[in-house]
């Protein structure tokens, strides 16, 4: 196993800590050790006064509003769409789409793009390290087009399996869902080298980069893919709001996913023309500080910088590994910490990861267990769960040792 | 308050300059603002590369309407490639008026219209290239 | 115009002003007239306070989790959801399903049950008074399906036409869609008595309670309707935030909508069983915090009393319409006050409802301008816009003053 | 923590007893915690109202296991219609040691794959019917 220990953290973490009042509770004396981030960050302190500051002062309805309040909330969510559309470098805010999370953002591409393109005989693809929401909405859309499924699956060691890679493009798919980043394995796939070559047989691309947006820096026109999804909670804002990115043009040639208020420029009783991009897909009242919110934690990742943040990561996760290593009985799944995120999945003996889990949040220590929402991946290793710690910038050397003493005592507990 | 509603914005919004519809235009394009519905229709008649008819329908707010009704004006046997030039900056400057971003909109409605025509259309049909 | 002036109101405006910190913003020494809660209601400090209390000490993502976060976090969501069916009298926390706001509620039956249920020349049903929201999705519907479109016209004081109820009532339609309280004109619908007409003839009915719910007491079980949409952000809960009410049996059949984690049992590669109600509709990580923090708005509308708030309103609508009777060249839509819900639509003279607003506003009086997202009734009416000031809790005779004395006002600077 | 894997929780868990499955069993169920993705499934032949023989199959965590071993133990040769009167409180008496809302679910995993069996199928697998 590859290890870099630099000297140096990029990131200190202890003034980073400071920041999230979440992790200054303790429970019997023991400080909280959050390693749950890949299922939904903390928030910092810039973010929760942020939607209390809303509340507090312009909460209005957006677009429609003359008075003061509403023009303030207006220019403020806008404001957040142009922020995120410079975090992930989209071209333009028409191509930035605020969804309720990343679920609901592949399923507008799965109902919108997907019904109006894919038919009887098509072929979809996705790999076996998705997480289920980039695997039923495809399931969902192929019952309903009679489309056929078609799997890239994963090597013992965490990678995608070339010869499946090279068969499916065979197939010149019409359409094929990828994760930037594995929650479980925590494999780093290469998005832009795939993208180029499922481009070139013609297949559109849809990327769920929800272990990505957070972790590292994304850029959707080096990516050159179609679709890339992320969603808000797993990256320091509030939950209820994610991203779609759509190339403008094949955003444009896609009809309207949800019919509602705000996505329409005319009704009429039997018709409606429907809004410019990218209000013609968000019906409805968006989750305004929510979006907003998402703005202020997008600007909280920036100032930290987003590269630091993965070398953070990358540091951590490849310590972990060399730790963890050192535990009798202990299996880690998925590649070397420089092809690994944040995401790190482990079994111990023959404990059932509920049951360590249970033994570690004893000590304070908040990991997940199960299957995380990736049960082909569980099927493909014959295992029934896996126990996950998951690292974000406030986790140090400090979360990972006392994680390691803790699994010392659940050995004991069971007596192994 | 006084400053906003002047005199001659009341006056072109209640006795519009040019409002009506052309027979046979050269050129016809229609917009709305899809925030509050309003729309704007204006159709133009061309001679020798400058407009030789304006006219224009629809309805809106004070601002929108006189905005589109003193723009009818300006352009009147202005060269088409002129009209091409006009800015947001010269609408504006024209309404002499101090405008929240939501009134710029309505203000900015018969120049998107007006653009759309001459470029024919979609041609600069977003708000963003305008 | 029926007027009722009880000498005393029911609520007390003062004390529950004290509760919502915007309302104690001033400009120029101008206190706020917030006459918009029908586009979105302020919210009281008890839920701004219990989302920040989410953020700071039990944030978690939820159902998944053994650690004690988690498990609080879960807890209080699911409790929420237990709020929410009492306040609407459901027989289950199983008919209550979370989602983004109503045009998700409504979007989520237009394609779920729609797909599944509507066929070529079925006969869907909407009314001329419906919002947007309650209209592009059976328009969508309609166009994927071949299902024909009817519509039941309002009269010109603002009910729903008799003559077409009956018309359409004969054509045995699958499906009606039905505002329960019009965004616009006020209008209480007899949601009762034309449920039972509708399912006498074999016909879905999904009510649209978005301007009903947070208003006066709705009882889905007395009602009887299939399906019941309504949006927390206009009942004092955050943004992003919805419920969609469905009878067991009718969210029994229905196939999922939305694919994606939290709503399986199992996940394979190629087939999928979906969980148990309400989780099979709840695709994603839920707004978590939005779902609590709409819980605790329940328990402030609850402890308040829905009918001392429909009485509230009632009493000053009542006002409101006697005081606007008064300014020359006023124009009120809807009916008289007994049947009237907490908005009230209007026009003076000439002037354009958007620079009516923008007058206002220089007052500090928040009112909405424009189509109210329900075109269709403006062609109605042969109007492009109107104002409308709707009423909330905190809003007393005094706003009503204060928009009428404002509007005199206006009149000046229209030189009326 | 010792109070929660007690020495005989570990014992079943490690040990099961009655694991495997029935040939040709009178009753036969299975059914998953959906939030953990444990399954199990149990099977029964009964005779003379008696629960004759019975086995389990499936994984999970050690409570659950342990449950379902332990509710095996405890029906052998006990009449249906009393295994149709079990209750939750029973099964956690029976586990004897104090469990968080969340474990509850796994301990009780047996008694719902039980139910739903000995009512046939659906008839008792919600949870909030237990
Ligand atoms: C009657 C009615 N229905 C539906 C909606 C849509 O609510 P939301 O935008 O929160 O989905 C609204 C409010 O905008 C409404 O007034
Ligand atoms: C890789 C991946 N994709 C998608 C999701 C779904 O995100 P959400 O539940 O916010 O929609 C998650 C997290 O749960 C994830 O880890």
């Amino acid at each position: 196993m590859a290890i870099t220990t630099p000297s140096t953290s990029t990131i200190d973490v202890e003034s980073i800590r400071a920041h999230f009042p979440i992790l200054h509770q303790e429970v019997d004396g023991k400080r909280l050790v959050y390693l749950d981030s890949g299922a939904t960050s903390q928030k910092p302190l810039a973010v929760i006064e942020a939607e209390e500051e809303y509340y507090r002062t312009y909460n209005a309805n957006v677009h429609r509003g003359v008075y003061k309040l509403s023009e303030e909330a207006t220019a403020k969510y806008e404001a957040a769409r142009v922020k995120v559309q410079r975090f992930i470098n989209a071209r333009s805010g028409k191509e930035v789409l605020f969804t309720a999370n990343a679920t609901a953002a592949l399923n507008l591409v799965a109902y919108a793009w997907g019904r109006a393109n894919v038919r009887e005989g098509d072929v979809i693809v996705f790999t076996e390290m998705e997480h289920h929401s980039n695997i039923v909405p495809w399931q969902i859309l192929a019952q309903a087009t009679g489309a056929r499924l078609e799997f890239i699956h994963v090597t013992d060691d965490g990678y995608l399996n070339e010869d499946d890679i090279a068969r499916v493009l065979e197939l010149r798919p019409k359409l094929v869902a990828l994760t930037a980043v594995s929650n479980v394995l925590g494999t780093i796939n290469p998005v832009k080298e795939l993208t180029t070559r499922f481009h070139e047989v013609g297949t559109t691309v849809v990327i769920d980069a929800s272990q990505a947006a957070p972790h590292m820096p994304i850029d959707v026109r080096d990516w050159d893919a179609d679709f890339v999804a992320f969603t808000g909670h797993k990256m320091l804002a509030p939950t209820g709001i994610g991203v779609l990115y759509g190339k403008r043009a094949v955003l444009e040639a896609t009809p309207p996913f949800l019919g509602g208020g705000d996505m329409i420029r005319e009704v009429h009783l039997g018709n409606t023309r429907y809004a410019d991009l990218p209000y013609k897909f968000e019906a409805g009242t968006p989750n305004i500080s929510g979006a907003i919110c998402l703005g202020v934690a997008v600007d909280y990742l920036t100032e930290l910088g987003m590269d630091r943040v993965r070398e953070h990561e990358k540091e951590l996760v490849a310590y972990a590994m060399q730790q963890l290593s050192e535990v009798p009985d202990l299996k880690v799944y998925g590649p070397p910490a420089e092809d690994h995120g944040a995401a790190l999945s482990f079994t111990l003996a023959d404990i059932h990861p509920h049951d360590l889990a249970h033994i570690l949040d004893r000590e304070n220590i908040a990991v997940r267990a199960g299957h995380h929402c990736a049960q082909p991946l569980m099927e493909h290793y014959d295992i029934p769960a896996t126990t996950r710690a998951s690292f974000y910038i406030y986790n140090g050397h400090d979360d990972v040792d006392t994680l390691v003493s803790a699994l010392g005592r659940a050995r004991e507990i069971f007596q192994l | 308050m006084e400053d906003f509603y002047r005199e001659y914005i009341l006056d072109h919004y209640r006795n519009p300059r040019n409002r009506g519809t052309i027979e046979a235009p050269d050129i016809t394009y229609e917009d709305s603002n899809p925030l509050c519905g309003d729309e704007i229709r204006i159709d133009l008649t061309v001679r020798d590369g400058v407009v030789d008819d304006v006219k224009f329908s629809g309805r809106g707010c004070a601002i929108s309407q006189a905005s589109v009704s003193m723009l009818t004006e300006m352009i009147e046997g202005m060269p088409v490639d002129e009209v091409k030039q006009i800015t947001k900056e010269d609408v504006l400057e024209m309404l002499g008026i101090p405008l929240t971003p939501v009134r710029v909109k309505c203000a900015l409605l018969g120049l998107k219209v007006l653009k759309g025509g001459v470029y024919g259309i979609d041609g600069a049909a977003d708000d963003e290239d305008l």
